[in-house]
């Protein structure tokens, strides 16, 4: 597909339409599930099952006065929940959902989205500093290094999936996993490949996902019962909106890489009929889980956090790379 | 994990763990002096929710008073009316009739098992897992059902008179008691399985703020917090007092002193309280639940008289200095909740505010209990 | 190096476990009472304030012996009588309750001999100004009895 | 056995009531200790010594009226035998013109022996030594006990308001406080 203008402005359009829609209803998803978890409807007033409940959140966040507070840093206390919310976006322009289905297919798909993934750690700097808060400054700082300390595991485990797959563009990542069950890189045996410790990496990116976004066990950011709001703690109305649809939006580019780059993207399980609703499938299946992981869990402490990173997932990845590695140089 | 600290003075800054926080639960505020995330010294600052109630005592007659001691500690309040009730009647010398004090027992048991739910839904909930406080207070809802189709009311009864009962409860109360306890026996095994087995929750509590028996006798703690450290007290074992000889439970004591061991001492509390429970439910005597003159206006001979119970919460104690008027001359609380939050401000030097919250949350507060 | 591994391993099964018991619990029925919809049935010894209790003719039973203002703690009971001629006994002319001041003891209804005061069951008392809490207790008599 | 040993110990400190018990042994007399006290209650304030009470009655074995001089080196020997501070209690007799505190001890073990130490200081100048070096957690039970009666424990590391608004002057728990 070549560049013209218009084709960029449909794609964007279609790509910022499905974060949009899928931050907000997955905000609905998650209310109702951890209602389900603990025995209780969730919300089921508005609309039936709900479902009119986020746009009324929306308006409702709208309707709200955006109340900056006295000595705030005024520029970057506005920067910060936008640049929350752009990197999230902007990497569903590179995420293929199929074959066809892409905005715009980069050549370096995958080093796209971590760049813009990295710039959402210092979102969380820029609004726990600029908002003077006691709270939101011990949270901003403690999501840095969080952020920092699961970022490197991560990386690692995305080169040795992308030395295997030989290339950097997610298409022929997902190409490379076609065909079975077998063939995704999540089980060990691929074709021409023997190792063990791929589902193990598969886990490691899925606990660096989950960090990266500040959930689940890993909510040190916004620890509720310690640091009242965390980083948030000064924003009203769209600010917190921002930042709320934000997460939910990383939460969604998480699921999907994890399924572009172990499950196989848009390929079927028994290798028939691949298409996009594979895909979403697996992308619902992931998400499901870290709703699910999120309502189970006390927090972790951030000594165990950071302990657990550079010295359990960052030593297994690397080991895993070199193993990776030495086995490619054999075969 | 304390670590040593090496401050300089202009480092610090103070954060006030304010009146509304919530892992206060409550309006207890905490000035910490901290530097980064370690508190270098903190100040617990109370008297937010105090009303009084010793000047209350020395102006309201004894059959006007029951009201207030539920009012100290709503999630436990049958034990401290059960300690209010149990001193006029030694010093003014009611007899109580056999009924009446099984019945007491099984209510505050019961009454104990409820506080101890609300500590470990909130507590797990200060750690960070929102779902196990729903599950516990399902559980506790049923136990709050059945106390109020016999008292009237859901967390401040005040069900006791001297000398018995407020009125009697019936068979639907001992049926559904019955049907309690397994139930009850089940959710412990799911709150095992879901939470105290889980690595995140151990490696969260395991050697946080160890408290050593000596801290524990300086500062007078009791209950949990020093059955965690391995001091074996119980008021209803140490000092015998109503109808408990007869019940055959045991005190759970945990050696390590850390809030783990705090957590354990507390879940296995509840198993002791069922089996407390059935045990009364098993020897429950008929007859009356007052005895036949029960004295309207109570007039205690002069003295100075101490009685000690065993709450949720620990050792709660009432000093009556009686003139032999109808009012009190003076009326002293001992709350146990007091003297467990005094260590506080000394075990939270040098650890993170992460941990002194988990700390402060494995004491099991109830602010309105310390201020009184 | 044993150790390590088992701690991670055994780590991991207890976070399944923990994710075993909340699936079960998502497919088990909700507990909660809608309450808007669904209306909690108070249990019958349930003590809502108090009231006046009519006899066959609706009429108060309270003989105006004052015990019940004397037995609370609070003060909140305020009862005035007046003798109609030639009538031995008072009869009532103004039964007020401070409900802002009562806490449910129940002293007053334990203290009147003469059966002349109940709990009522009522609950739903939300309300923005203080003088609705200055509750008449005759008036509403009256209503109920029509 | 605990209860003896205290007894023993705490003896030490009243040495002319140790001459009078002798002069007592020798001549069996009647009254025993209890309605001795209610006696000399009536009439003028308890002499300093040591009483034995009985439990099931007042709640506490041991009864000791000390002078504010040797709280300090009572409750010494209380901490030497390992009782933990239960509660202090202040008591503004208004008649007698006379403000007293009561340091509430028990024990941890099974055999049980509560012990109160009460000491007895003039109304109008209320200073008692504070006990915080020995007892760390009597340190609130003092501050509230001065908040209430307004009684000095000097040498008290943080003496403000624990209970009451930090400005408070007040002392409400007084007989003649009117609020």
């Amino acid at each position: 597909m070549e560049l013209t203008f218009f084709n960029v402005a449909v794609a964007v359009t279609i790509a910022i339409g499905f974060a949009a829609i899928n931050a907000a209803y997955l905000v609905w998803a998650e209310r109702r599930g951890a209602g389900r978890i603990q025995r209780r409807p969730g919300p089921n007033i508005n609309g039936p099952l709900g479902l009119l409940q986020p746009p009324l959140d929306g308006i409702k966040l709208m309707a709200k006065q955006l109340i900056i507070p006295g000595g705030a840093d005024k520029a970057l206390f506005i920067a910060a929940p936008v640049l929350a919310m752009a990197p999230a976006i902007v990497s569903f322009v590179t995420l293929p959902f199929s074959d066809t289905i892409v905005a715009h297919n980069l050549n370096v798909g995958v080093l796209a989205i971590f760049a813009f993934a990295s710039l959402g750690g210092i979102s969380l700097l820029f609004a726990g500093w600029s908002s003077r808060n006691k709270y939101a400054v011990m949270s901003s700082v403690r999501a840095v290094s969080q952020a920092i300390a699961y970022e490197i595991p991560m990386l690692v485990t995305v080169i040795t999936v992308v030395m295997i797959a030989g290339t950097m563009n997610l298409t022929d990542i997902v190409a490379a996993q076609k065909g079975g069950i077998w063939n995704w890189n999540i089980f060990p045996f691929k074709a021409g490949l023997f190792n063990p410790l791929m589902t193990m990496s598969f886990l490691i990116f899925f606990i660096c996902a989950l960090a990266e976004t500040n959930r689940a066990p890993f909510d040190l950011g916004e620890a509720e019962s310690e640091l009242v709001a965390g980083f948030h703690t000064e924003y009203g109305s769209m600010g917190f909106g921002l930042f709320f649809m934000g997460e939910y939006a990383n939460i969604v580019v998480g699921a999907c890489l994890t399924t572009l780059l172990f499950l196989g993207g848009w390929s079927c399980p028994f290798g028939l009929f691949p298409g996009v609703w594979w895909f979403l499938l697996k992308i619902y299946v992931i998400i499901a889980t870290i709703i699910w992981i999120r309502w189970t869990f006390p927090r972790t402490t951030i000594y165990g956090l950071l302990n657990l990173s550079w010295k359990i997932l960052i030593p297994f990845s690397l080991f895993n790379l070199l193993l990776t590695a030495g086995l490619l140089k054999v075969f | 994990m304390s670590v040593p600290i090496h401050i300089q003075p202009d480092e610090t800054f103070v954060l006030n763990v304010g009146p509304q926080h919530p892992a206060t639960h409550g309006v207890l505020r905490v000035k910490m002096e901290m530097d980064g995330e370690y508190i270098v010294n903190a100040e617990t600052v109370i008297g937010y929710i105090h009303r009084m109630h010793e000047k209350m005592g020395e102006l309201k007659t004894y059959p006007q008073y029951y009201m207030n001691l539920s009012r100290m500690d709503y999630l436990g309040a049958l034990g401290y009316s059960h300690g209010h009730v149990l001193l006029v009647e030694k010093v003014a010398g009611i007899e109580v009739p056999e009924r009446a004090e099984y019945i007491r027992a099984i209510t505050v048991e019961l009454n104990r098992i409820a506080s101890h739910l609300f500590w470990f839904g909130a507590f797990v909930m200060d750690l960070g897992g929102f779902s196990p406080l729903m599950y516990a207070l399902q559980d506790r809802e049923h136990i709050l059902d059945m106390l109020e189709r016999i008292t009237g009311s859901r967390l401040t009864y005040s069900y006791y008179r001297f000398g018995g009962l407020y009125n009697d409860i019936d068979d639907q109360f001992i049926e559904s008691a019955r049907e309690f306890i397994p139930r009850m026996r089940k959710s412990l095994k799911k709150y095992h399985k879901l939470v105290t087995g889980n690595i995140i929750f151990i490696k969260r509590l395991k050697d946080n703020a160890i408290l050593s028996k000596e801290t524990c006798r300086k500062y007078g703690a009791s209950s949990a917090v020093a059955r965690g450290s391995g001091i074996n007290y119980d008021v209803r074992k140490n000092e015998p007092y109503s109808v408990y000889p007869e019940f055959d439970f045991d005190v759970p004591v945990y050696p390590e002193g850390d809030s783990l061991a705090r957590y354990n001492v507390r879940m296995a509390e509840i198993e002791q309280s069922l089996r407390i429970i059935e045990q009364g439910l098993d020897k429950l005597p008929d007859g009356p639940i007052m005895p036949k003159k029960a004295p309207k206006i109570i007039k205690p001979p002069a003295g100075d008289y101490y009685q000690a119970v065993e709450t949720a919460r620990g050792n709660f104690g009432i000093r009556l200095i009686s003139d032999g008027t109808k009012v009190p001359y003076r009326l002293k609380l001992r709350s146990p909740t007091y003297s467990n939050m005094h260590l506080f401000d000394e075990t939270a030097k040098g650890m993170l505010i992460m941990d002194a919250l988990a700390f402060m949350g494995s004491l099991d507060l109830v602010i309105p209990e310390i201020d009184r | 190096m044993v150790t390590y591994f088992s701690e991670i391993f055994s780590g991991l099964w207890s976070l399944i476990i923990g994710l075993s018991i909340t699936f079960r619990e998502f497919f088990s029925p909700t507990v909660t009472v809608h309450y808007p919809y669904e209306q909690v049935v108070m249990p019958e010894r349930f003590r809502g304030h108090i009231q006046l209790k009519g006899d066959e003719e609706g009429n108060p039973k309270c003989v105006v012996c004052m015990m019940c203002q004397r037995a609370c703690p609070s003060g909140c009971i305020t009862v005035a009588g007046k003798k109609k001629e030639g009538e031995k006994k008072k009869t009532l002319s103004k039964y007020t309750l401070d409900f802002t001041k009562c806490s449910l003891c129940g002293s007053c209804v334990e203290s009147c001999n003469f059966d002349a005061l109940e709990f009522s069951k009522e609950y739903k008392l939300a309300s923005t100004r203080k003088e609705d809490f200055i509750m008449d207790l005759m008036q509403r008599l009256e209503e109920q009895n029509k | 056995m605990i209860v003896e040993k205290t007894k023993k110990a705490l003896d030490v400190l009243f040495p002319q009531q140790k001459a009078e018990q002798e002069a007592e042994d020798d001549t069996p007399v009647s009254t025993t200790p209890e309605n001795e006290a209610h006696e000399t209650k009536k009439e003028e304030p308890r002499p300093n010594g040591l009483i034995e009470r009985d439990y099931a009655v007042h709640g506490y074995h041991l009864d000791a009226q000390v002078a504010p001089e040797q709280l300090f080196s009572a409750i010494e020997i209380i901490d030497g035998l390992e009782f933990f501070l239960e509660s202090i209690t202040g008591v503004d007799w208004i008649e007698d013109d006379q403000m007293e505190i009561i340091y509430d001890f028990s024990r941890y073990d099974f055999d049980l022996c509560r012990v109160v130490i009460r000491t007895r200081v003039a109304r109008d100048t209320p200073v008692v030594p504070t006990i915080t070096p020995i007892y760390a957690g009597a340190n609130w039970h003092e501050r509230e006990t001065h908040d209430f009666f307004g009684i000095k424990f000097d040498g008290h590391p943080h003496l403000i308001p624990l209970l009451l608004p930090e400005d408070a002057d007040f002392h409400p728990l007084l007989k003649d406080f009117k609020a």
